[in-house]
């Protein structure tokens, strides 16, 4: 069902944890659906030094979160906006159709992070936007 | 990997290598057409007679009583279809329950399109049916009760007698879909009154491909099949004969040994269960303690997701199965977890464990260690473990 | 009776040794369901894709346009009720023949009790379709053409390109029952415009209880058999894994050989069709001589009923089959063989002799000396043959 | 299907042929539904001296045929009316239910031979009736 990177990194998560005194934390999903992520960003200047997460979810989305959190790792702000889902589905060899939400929940947790940093710092972030409360209405896959 | 562990029995069942056996003539040796007037085809012929017997003797029922079909999908829709058809003129009220398998829910569901009214019963915490919610809702206009024998999740057996009783009380047909019971727990379809019966072979160490539907002689039920004059008119296509065979010989095999089978199984399942109360906290048992198949065994562990419990496991050789919506690729959690009440978070964390005869106790052991191992490490991943773990202090 | 001369091949086949060899490996050892999450199902999963494509190239289909079924009737009951449900909006007309298989004749049968419309087209004396006949019978309100691509009883080819190319004119879905040309005649879904698509895996040296129905991907088509969502959500209930990698394996192995022996037994064909004719008299080719399927000879002899032909043949070890009616236990003779005009009396001497890739030149000599000598026989024990002889004086 | 008793019966059927003289011949059943039985009977005195048949139809037709025939030879045109088809399939050791007809048939074809007799010898026979022209409309089996 999931490709070899995927479930390396559902085995061993990268960057899974805490930041005691993260610059941001971001939680998504809703366990009605089965899928919530949290990241942790420890922002200084403008690089991202450090980030974990936790999720509870399937194999896919614990698997996205650990590849997202890699992809932002070390990176500016801009450079982290700059990874979409896709890069995140790249970067794993592929989902199943049926998993691609989890990697749209992945760049949202590390937006909504992002956001509650720009909260808290009184900052703008090109093209950021308020996370949804819930984004838990993903679309169910084609029922015919 | 070097060893499988496979307890995931309620989903399929190894092939018994004696039903194998069995079946294997039929493939290339005498693979002649039943239905054919020539003297090889009755070699074809007497293997489904002796099929249909070894069926009709696991039930209780009368060998004209028997139709072989593709599986319980199969039955089921035949079954349910089928009453609803022709007995229109009598009304278009169906009652079933919220915990059928998806081939009586989603043959309902197509039937409330056709303007059928279909009432789905409650079932309690154990996700058993109430007999007196049952009984207020039959209406002048029911046709039909299908109520499951016993549930592929949670394993609870309902009260199929009591079930019978009040169907004949107010005359209307009652269909079980036995798939998951059949082979496991004695079944007598008169002393249940039983009507329709569906069940499938490779749930018991039998062929995938293969089922069949009881349907009591007195009951007018149409084809749902149309074509040639197999199954006494009743359903067309050949024969599937090793199918058939097979289905007959594991159907044989699992009622000789179901009395020994069942008591064995009762024992172990109640040791796992045991032992994973005793190993892991923060759990739900599923499904009625006592009243449940013999080898099923169901929880639900809070703050984690089945999916990447059943990957987690699958990676140390076991294999199981889950609620979890994840599995499936829908949104909603299993509905018969959310039936019993379960809320959608919880629901979303369960692990169906389902033994067959040959699962040991070392087996059981080596499957509580691992899923204590994964439960603690995929609870450390959980944010809700974390927010519930901040919340006690 | 020592040796068996199979020439039932129309009926069943014998299962390919091969094509078994390959179905092994699926019973007992890889059993897990495709469906779950574990890596053991990858075995079944990967196997039934392989299958897929298999069926796939054989028609020249897209592999997700492939929809495993239990066989040629379940397949042919789908397509047809499947259309007649899904654009009753546009209309309630059917065209099919007069000379479709049961499957598709009672199923027909079974929506115009519904009040669906359906119209019979006649076949000339070879049992062929007029197009410029179906051109004319189609209307505003026909949503689907059903007609078959070869005949199971008198072999006879339908002009399906011309079908298909007439329906796509007309904006109309075109199915056809090709349960006894697949695997035996070159088939390609595109170039035919062929909408849906219906075969069975026992016709092709494959294991019975399995069948295919080919759905072009822009046409809707709703579940027949609801429940789980196997193959995509369209056909509900636990794989049949060894089934369908079976009929993947006899797919392949038909296809891969079709030409040679195709060849081959149009040779035998023809050969056994001239023997017979010049051995015995009062005789009638059915079907076409040469739009025949290659392994198809049927003949009618005057004055002889074919119960008592196949009886006979029977007691010298031959297999064959016959359109009378007395092997059906109904009254009238085959539809097909009235269909193509011959009188009751007639129509009842027919013999069908379904040839394999297998079959020799000394079985098909065994078989015209043996029906020289049957035919003679029973004509000296009929009144009609009777009657005929002293009417000649 | 068949009893050993059919088979023997159909493969080597007592009593086929025709009878130049015979006293009385009886045909019934139509090719339309695929049985035709004719019956020669040879009567002396008033007894079944001879008795022959033809028969075009399937195997249980060929072996009821013979087997009435030989029930009723050397009988009694009395004792021959007593034969029936019951009787018949009793000596065959029964008939699949779908060919049941086939023995009526028999019956049938033994009575209008016995009703020839009688037409040409001006005598009447105790509970014969003058057969039907066509009995061809025998009942199909049970349809669901
Ligand atoms: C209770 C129940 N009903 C019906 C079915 C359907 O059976 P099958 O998949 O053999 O068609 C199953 C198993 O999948 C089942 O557990
Ligand atoms: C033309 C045709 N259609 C449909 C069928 C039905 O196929 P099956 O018996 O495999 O369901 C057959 C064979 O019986 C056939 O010859």
């Amino acid at each position: 069902m999931y490709t070899e990177k995927v479930m390396d990194h559902f085995k061993n998560p990268r960057n899974m944890g805490e930041i005691e005194d993260a610059s941001g934390i971001g939680t998504v999903g809703n366990a009605k659906c089965g899928d919530i992520m949290r990241v942790f960003l420890k922002i200084e200047g403008d690089v991202i030094e450090d980030v974990k997460f936790k999720t509870f979810g399937c194999g896919a989305a614990v698997a996205t979160s650990s590849m997202a959190t890699e992809l932002v790792k070390g990176k500016t702000v801009k450079e982290a906006m700059a990874v979409t889902n896709k890069a995140v589905m790249e970067a794993l060899d592929g989902l199943p159709p049926v998993k691609v939400h989890c990697s749209l929940l992945a760049e949202e947790a590390i937006h909504a992070a992002l956001w509650d940093y720009a909260q808290k710092h009184n900052i703008e972030i090109d093209g950021l936007k308020e996370p949804k409360a819930d984004i838990g209405e993903h679309d169910s896959f084609e029922e015919i | 990997m070097s060893k499988i562990i496979y307890l995931d029995n309620a989903a399929t069942t190894q092939l018994d290598e004696n039903v194998f056996e069995e079946m294997k003539p039929y493939f290339v040796e005498h693979y002649g057409n039943p239905s054919s007037v020539y003297s090889i085809a009755s070699e074809s012929k007497k293997a489904i007679d002796i099929a249909r017997e070894r069926v009709a003797n696991s039930i209780g029922a009368e060998v004209s009583e028997i139709y072989f079909t593709n599986g319980g999908t199969e039955s089921d829709n035949w079954a349910i279809k089928g009453i609803a058809e022709n007995y229109v003129n009598k009304g278009k009220h169906i009652i079933t329950t919220k915990i059928e398998h998806h081939a009586v829910l989603h043959t309902c569901e197509y039937l409330e399109k056709q303007g059928y009214e279909i009432t789905y019963l409650n079932v309690d915490e154990d996700g058993l049916v109430n007999i007196e919610e049952l009984e207020k809702s039959i209406r002048p206009d029911t046709i039909l009760i299908s109520i499951m024998f016993a549930n592929n999740e949670i394993g609870t057996i309902e009260p199929i007698k009591e079930i019978g009783e009040i169907a004949k009380k107010h005359n209307i047909i009652f269909h079980t879909d036995a798939v998951q019971a059949f082979g496991h727990v004695p079944i007598h379809v008169n002393e249940m009154n039983i009507d329709l019966l569906s069940a499938s072979g490779h749930k018991v160490n039998g062929p995938k491909g293969i089922g069949f539907l009881y349907i009591r002689k007195n009951i007018k039920l149409k084809s749902f099949i149309h074509g040639g004059a197999q199954e006494r008119q009743r359903r067309a296509g050949t024969e599937n004969v090793p199918g058939i065979v097979g289905l007959g010989a594991a159907a044989k095999i699992a009622c000789d040994n179901m009395e020994e089978r069942a008591k064995h199984l009762i024992k172990q399942r109640d040791y796992l269960m045991e032992q994973i109360e005793k190993n892991v906290d923060y759990i739900r048992l599923n499904g009625h303690r006592t009243k449940r198949l013999p080898n099923n065994v169901n929880f639900c562990f809070r703050f984690i997701e089945g999916e990447s419990l059943l990957i987690s496991l699958d990676m140390e050789g076991i294999c199981a199965s889950s609620g979890s919506a994840c599995t499936s690729g829908s949104l909603d959690p299993s509905h018969v977890l959310l039936a019993i009440g379960l809320p959608h978070e919880i629901a979303h964390g369960s692990l169906r464990l389902t033994l067959s005869h040959n699962t040991t106790k070392e087996e059981l052991d080596f499957v509580v260690e691992q899923l204590k191992d994964i439960v603690n490490r995929l609870r450390a991943m959980s944010p809700l473990y974390e927010d519930f773990v901040k919340a006690q202090k």
